[in-house]
């Protein structure tokens, strides 16, 4: 097996110096009733070729471009990858590494995540970020237990326009937890319904995300005021971070705790997993964060140099006091978004941002003309809700067959939301893709 | 210092990104605009991000240089203790990023994945079938979202029972992610101290555990290296209170198709995929930590669960009890396409004969060094070993000084200062893809280190000197965090 | 020496394949039989290969380790003069790596090929209209073979005018490419000495040129960097006299959309795809030396050459004059789809934008040294610039110490002791893919260097000290050659 | 552009170090009546992303596996790549390095081609290889020129057995070198007919490929007595080095000079180029050869590495008088060549060699069972000839239109054997596909 490098002539050598007669018998110390009787059920051993040959056969059982079409964002984005960004993932000193305890053989992954770590705050306006979380959704639920050790406060409230399942995730964090989770409406703009905060006192934080699931984008600076007014620590989510390239960015409408999902930033949407968690607060709140942190510093002969820092936060140090229980995080995914960022730039990830909301525009306004509500009015960036005409649901199915998925159905998170769609288009989306989806809708 | 594995050679130095680059340059092919540009809403705009600009030829040269500061595995030998640092076949990149995977969108129509579906589904069958489990959910991101999925059925299921409880009972010798992931589920971990023999004894645990007590979150093989013995009276003991035995199965590469989870009175346990199955560690990760449960537990597993259907798979929700969603999706699918891939090239006799190899691997170093460096407990050890800076102390040396000198000598060192209960631990765990050879050249570089600590503190106290940094501040780091430019 | 680009870091030696490994280890998959065994001829049977046997996870360390000996593009500045050394797109990796063109076999009907075939059809498209010439055929491998198809075509063309010739004019600064191409088709070559301008004067092509020669064999621009300015009175020279000019175009990456070689009086030329199409040089190659000519050289072009057909495009043999094949298929196509990708990414503005550059950057650099190292020519240069280690001589430090030391600040040496026509050469091509920030800290490495050198021998003899290995030892190497193990 | 680093900024402030006005002024030495007008006439530059959908078009109408099944080699053949090797061959160290002239900085490379003359001398069992020529036939080409150099004798005998195209690039390389260049026949056993030689004198090479284009193997030993008798050199070609795995290997037969191809060992066949030509020799002839070599050597501090070495035969020092005009070779083929064998090892060669022996061997027998006949008495490797039953045209062609290349049809190059097809089958033929062909061609 290409895998074991032991001979059997090694294994014979191997057990005389510790002393045992056989492989079994190094497992002397596992009970006889805690052993397993017999080989285990699995398929026998593939080569490389029948494995290759069968997950080629596996995967030609999903639907991707370019053979499919997909107007569907809703959390996971198609985003163009540069070719060379995948290439320098592959560095195995990159990929095969660990986590980087050891400084001095680990500066490629340090300093590349501390430039990840300023990127992210920049592109998030805040002054600090980490070093990663999961994905979005744990980011978010990370972000509410943070505002809630920050203020010591018992209440969140999460508004109803953040996508339905990062709210599940943080649901499932919380159960346990005695914290009370409250939900902001949605108001008939699209947006959070603020009034509905009127009058609510003594929360820890308010959640809102901008762009929200409905790729409206909020108002998060009333938003932080009425947190300011309230000592309420305003935690902004997003799920498409390339808006920031375009629009305002949560750090600069004050947002406290910034949290979400990175997978668009030149991540491969591989299902939905790995993921990327961005997270970023002010720096005040930096002893409070979850995850790994990278810090500055020098080496004993003064060069600077990069080292894990601040770790007095973390499971190994601090244990059940731990500001989070997270250990493995997603390091790899957010190199990959650094690159990005990098082979982008200021100007790069302004001119991708406009062009993904004309896209966007040109869609909406040619489903408008083929009969398609747009019932949210508030501004979007690269996708939007639009209510079908009657009937739209087995045009929907007739696509499918052609091989165009027309975005997602919100009913199954919204029951009050029938015949509504959550549809997207980025820089992938062609005019000709677009206007074959608009002949194909039109009546 | 005679010709070692580890030398000096030209490295380049490298700048921050923002340090190089210029407005104006670009290292990306901007889409051609095949739509007019339409109006926006000038109040909403932001200020263009102050990202440095970089030609593709910068972007290409940052990383290659960075790249070259960093130790993986296919540099070489990692025994970092506890994580499993394996090799992780290059055939496995390649296949996880065909086209049907990489760019699957997770939310579309399950008629519209079957294969992806179809591969968790067979994923979630094998992971039983080798812990010896009933069912299992893949939507943990890593192992300690694993534990946490365990922490969180343990609270739902005494809730169900009626019976919440308060405290859980965790070994002194478990990793910090354990006490970390209990807490986060509002039980106060206990701590149980192990034995002489650096296992836990039925009696301390029948001391400790009560009816408030959702029961025991240990780790087999525990971290110290040993199959805990006792764990089948254990269960006895805890399951008599109504508790329930969770196992972190991080170890579980020492003892795959040797031993059966269930049997052993286990509940619920999580898996690395990241370390047991050869998925790579990416510099921290993404890693992967499914959750496996015995049929009374099943229900409580977060869902989605990947489920058979008459039309071929599904993703089911349709589990009451379930404690819910901890991904925004599936979990880490592209890792999982890793592990599977290991579970069917390796197929039952290579994946025992890889716990077989790791064991023996791990013996031989114990064996072969124990006159070296104290060794904590004297005797057989499973996957790994962990010895002591016990005897170089009086030299005034510490474990982090053997450590960094082992750099010198070309190796990734051990895990240090883990477990906790061994004071100076150097925790070592070789994994089977290290040959005869490697191993004898980590022995002999660990013995010439302790002959150097011997001779005196100097050559340890500056180690690594071949590294392109020498040894670095993390106090003043930590005094005065400087965490962004 | 303060902070530089180069500096040590810790990198791991690596013995020969056959000192690792161990008989029964492997590190290849062996497919399934899926055939019973058929009888062998024993009397045919060799002996097992003496190959070592290595488990997968050696043969990825061995290669990993050895990669990191090495210095690229990707690793930093790679002024080497007359190679263009430039960026090479890593997209182009990607598409020629498509399955459609990486498992193409070269024997399928043409109908099952045609995707190939356009491509290679208009890549011989493009590059005519980058030369100016009228066809050409992408049979030769490199540069050389390219040129021998040239110095063929001359012999077959004055043949079949009835009149062989004996001799070619090379100039004294022509690649030893040039010369040793020449000889392979039995030509003699003249040399004619290039003027004090560093390019060739019509009278000495005049008083050299006779009935009896083939022609003349230049490069323009030259390898001294200079354009030969009276290349069309030397073309009309030569073709009163009924000979043809061959011109070497390895240096095109200077002109680019800049001149017309059909206008300049050039017959036939070949280009090297591998420097100025920018596909990598692989450590010595592969490289595709495609060779272009005028009409009335077009029938005796290597066959086969892609044509349209009715039915798409062809390969076609049906060229009585042609001198025949190169290559046992059609030339090196997976270096010509990284060629046609580069063309079809520049497109007409950034070609010529390409040279400009290289241009400027070879100038700036020429201009920004001139009092550092000695020049050998003081005038505008074109993509390179030629200095010599005059100055240096009386510290007796020579080109070579130069180069070692530069190795030392983290840059690849440029090319050194060529052309021949200037003693100690250092030609410096920098190419158009150097930043100003690169191109300034190569200047300032250029100067440091020059001031150790001032200062006494001994730094730079040394050189280089940062390399895993230091200066090695080519005379004994040549003296006493071990060649294999 | 994102390959030009150059701001508007940059180039104004070096044109001002240059003392030039424009970029045009820096071409001012080349004159008018040279210079083009107008500009090039080419596509408009493609995004990454248009080239990328372009190039993916073109790769569509090739026909390749698995959508296709080819029973064809030829010179050309089908073996797994093991996904190792596509790895380590991207690591940009290797690829965008050159010619190793600076030994400090590329001993990677260069010990890898002292690692690849090694593994490929013991290969076709030579005391010495070279670092690669461009292909087999140009191989062969230079090996014949090396035997007229070292025997100064000005007659080859060449196998009318050896690869046609192989034949017409020696023609090639000949024609202008006034050497006479004989033809040996092939004898009706499929392998050359040695009788041929009887009182042929005087010869400076004679050359005979094992397996020979039929795939049959050629008695070696024969023709290296032969040659000693009369004073000649015997150069064996090949084209499919995997047969040494299993078959003698032409230097354990007395030849002097070897040469062929090495796509087989683990490079892609990439429409035949960029291929690999192997050359090896005895060691006493190793002055008179071709290309590149590296040797062994010790650094200043006695630490042992490796060198470019014996250039004095190269065109760079020797100029007109170089052994030959060969200056970039196919050293990154080489490496991929050299990782190949590592892999297998002595064991695994020999295994896969017997199993494509196996497979082909199958075929044969199966083919025989469905009315084709076998011409050729002699014993072949992976590949063999057939004799179609009447009419095979038209099924050849049916097949096609199913996918399946059922060999190669041997009348273009061998008029005399008309509907005779040279099939092949390596060890990624499966026993399916084997079946279905036979099905297919059963009456
Ligand atoms: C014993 C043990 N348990 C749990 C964990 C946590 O797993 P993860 O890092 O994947 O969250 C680890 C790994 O760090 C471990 O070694
Ligand atoms: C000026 C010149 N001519 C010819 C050649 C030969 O080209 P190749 O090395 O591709 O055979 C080269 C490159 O080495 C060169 O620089």
């Amino acid at each position: 097996m290409r895998y074991l490098p032991h001979t059997p002539e090694d294994i014979a050598s191997m057990l005389a110096v510790v002393g045992a007669d056989s492989l079994e018998e190094l497992f002397g110390s596992i009970p006889a009733d805690c052993r397993r009787t017999g080989q285990l059920q699995l398929p026998r051993p593939l080569t490389e070729w029948e494995l290759t040959d069968h997950l080629t056969e596996l995967s030609r059982h999903v639907a991707t471009g370019p053979e499919y079409t997909l107007f569907m964002g809703a959390g996971s984005y198609d985003h163009h990858i540069p070719a060379v960004i995948p290439y320098l993932m592959s560095r195995s000193e990159f990929v095969t590494s660990y986590t980087p305890y050891q400084p001095e053989i680990s500066q490629g992954t340090l300093q590349a995540i501390y430039e990840y770590q300023t990127l992210t705050a920049r592109l998030l306006g805040m002054e600090v970020a980490n070093a990663s979380l999961y994905d979005g959704a744990s980011a978010l639920a990370e972000g509410l237990l943070m505002a809630v050790r920050i203020t010591r406060r018992n209440r969140v409230a999460v508004s109803r326009c953040i996508h339905p399942l990062y709210r599940q995730v943080v649901a499932t964090y919380f159960k346990p937890t005695g914290i009370e989770l409250s939900e902001i409406p949605c108001a008939a703009t699209g947006r959070t319904d603020m009034s509905a905060l009127e009058g609510v006192k003594d929360l820890a934080a308010i959640a809102v995300q901008s762009p929200n699931f409905f790729g409206c984008i909020e108002d998060l600076e009333a938003f932080a005021g009425r947190a300011r007014e309230t000592e309420a620590l305003l935690v902004a989510a997003f799920t498409e971070p390339l808006a920031f390239g375009l629009f305002k960015n949560p750090g600069s409408q004050g947002a406290d705790i910034v949290c979400g999902e990175g997978q668009s930033l030149g991540l491969p949407r591989s299902l939905g997993g790995p993921a990327l968690g961005l997270f970023a607060s002010r720096m005040k709140y930096v002893r409070s964060m979850p995850g790994r942190l990278v810090g500055k510093t020098v080496d004993q002969s003064g060069k600077s140099g990069f080292v894990l820092t601040l770790s007095t936060r973390e499971q190994h140090i601090r244990r059940e006091r731990a500001t989070s229980n997270i250990c493995t995080n997603n390091s790899l995914c957010a190199l990959n978004a650094a690159m990005y960022m990098a082979v982008l730039g200021g100007a790069g990830m302004r001119k991708l941002a406009r062009l993904n909301y004309d896209k966007a525009e040109y869609l909406k306004k040619e489903l408008r003309r083929s009969g398609f509500q747009t019932p949210f009015s508030s501004p979007t960036f690269n996708e939007f809700v639009v209510k079908a005409p009657r009937g739209f649901s087995e045009t929907y199915q007739r696509l499918l067959a052609r091989k165009i998925v027309a975005g997602l159905a919100l009913e199954p998170f919204y029951p009050e939301l029938r015949d509504h769609y959550l549809l997207c288009a980025t820089e992938t989306r062609t005019r000709r893709e677009i206007d074959r989806l608009i002949k194909e809708v039109s009546p | 210092m005679t010709e070692t594995l580890g030398t000096t050679g030209l490295i380049l130095n490298e700048p921050l990104l923002w340090e190089k680059g210029k407005k104006g340059r670009i290292g990306y092919s901007l889409p051609r605009a095949d739509i007019e540009t339409s109006s926006v809403d000038e109040t909403l705009l932001g200020q263009e991000l102050d990202f440095p600009e970089l030609s593709e030829i910068d972007v290409v040269r940052h990383y290659t240089r960075l790249s070259q500061w960093n130790f993986g595995v296919d540099t070489g030998m990692y025994p970092l203790g506890s994580c499993t640092m394996k090799y992780n076949p290059k055939v496995h990149e390649r296949l996880s990023g065909l086209n049907g995977f990489s760019n699957a969108h997770p939310l579309l129509p399950a008629g519209l994945m079957q294969g992806a579906l179809q591969l968790m589904f067979e994923l979630q069958n094998y992971l039983a079938e080798i812990t010896g489990l009933d069912a299992v959910s893949l939507q943990p991101a890593a192992g300690a979202q694993g534990e946490l999925a365990g922490m969180l059925m343990l609270y739902a299921y005494h809730r169900r029972n009626g019976r919440p409880r308060s405290k859980i009972l965790v070994p002194d010798t478990a990793h910090g992610t354990n006490p970390a992931s209990a807490a986060l589920c509002g039980f106060q971990p206990v701590p149980v101290g192990s034995n002489e023999q650096g296992i836990l004894s039925p009696g301390r645990v029948a001391d400790l555990m009560d009816e408030d007590t959702a029961g025991i979150m240990l780790t087999n093989p525990n971290t110290l290296g040993f199959f805990e013995e006792n764990i089948k009276a254990i269960a006895e003991i805890v399951h008599a209170k109504g508790g329930q035995v969770y196992c972190d199965g991080a170890n579980l590469n020492a003892v795959m198709g040797m031993v059966h989870m269930g049997a052993m009175g286990v509940d619920v346990m999580h898996l690395n995929l990241h370390k047991t199955f050869s998925t790579p560690h990416g510099g921290g990760g993404p890693g992967s930590g499914p959750v496996c449960a015995k049929s009374h537990l099943a229900p409580f597993l977060p869902i989605p669960r990947i489920i058979k259907t008459d039309g071929g798979y599904g993703l089911s929700e349709d589990f009451p009890d379930a404690i819910g969603k901890l991904h925004a999706f599936w979990g880490n699918f592209g890792v999982m396409i890793k592990a599977y891939c290991y579970i069917l090239s390796m197929g039952p006799e290579f994946l025992k004969k890889a716990s077989q190899l790791a064991v023996l691997n791990a013996n031989y170093i114990k064996d072969s060094l124990k006159d070296v460096f104290h060794l904590a407990y004297d005797k057989p050890c499973m996957h790994e070993c962990v010895f002591s800076d016990k005897l170089q102390k009086s030299h005034g040396i510490t474990t982090l000084d053997i450590a960094k000198r082992l750099m010198d000598y070309g190796f990734h060192p051990p895990t240090i200062y883990f477990p906790l209960v061994v004071s100076g631990a150097i925790m070592i765990e070789p994994t089977e893809t290290e040959s005869l050879e490697n191993i004898n050249e980590f022995i002999d570089a660990c013995k010439a280190v302790a002959k150097e600590a011997a001779a005196g503190p100097e050559t340890l106290k500056q180690a690594p000197v071949r590294t392109r940094l020498k040894r670095l501040d993390e106090a003043t780091a930590a005094r005065r965090p400087c965490l962004a430019d």
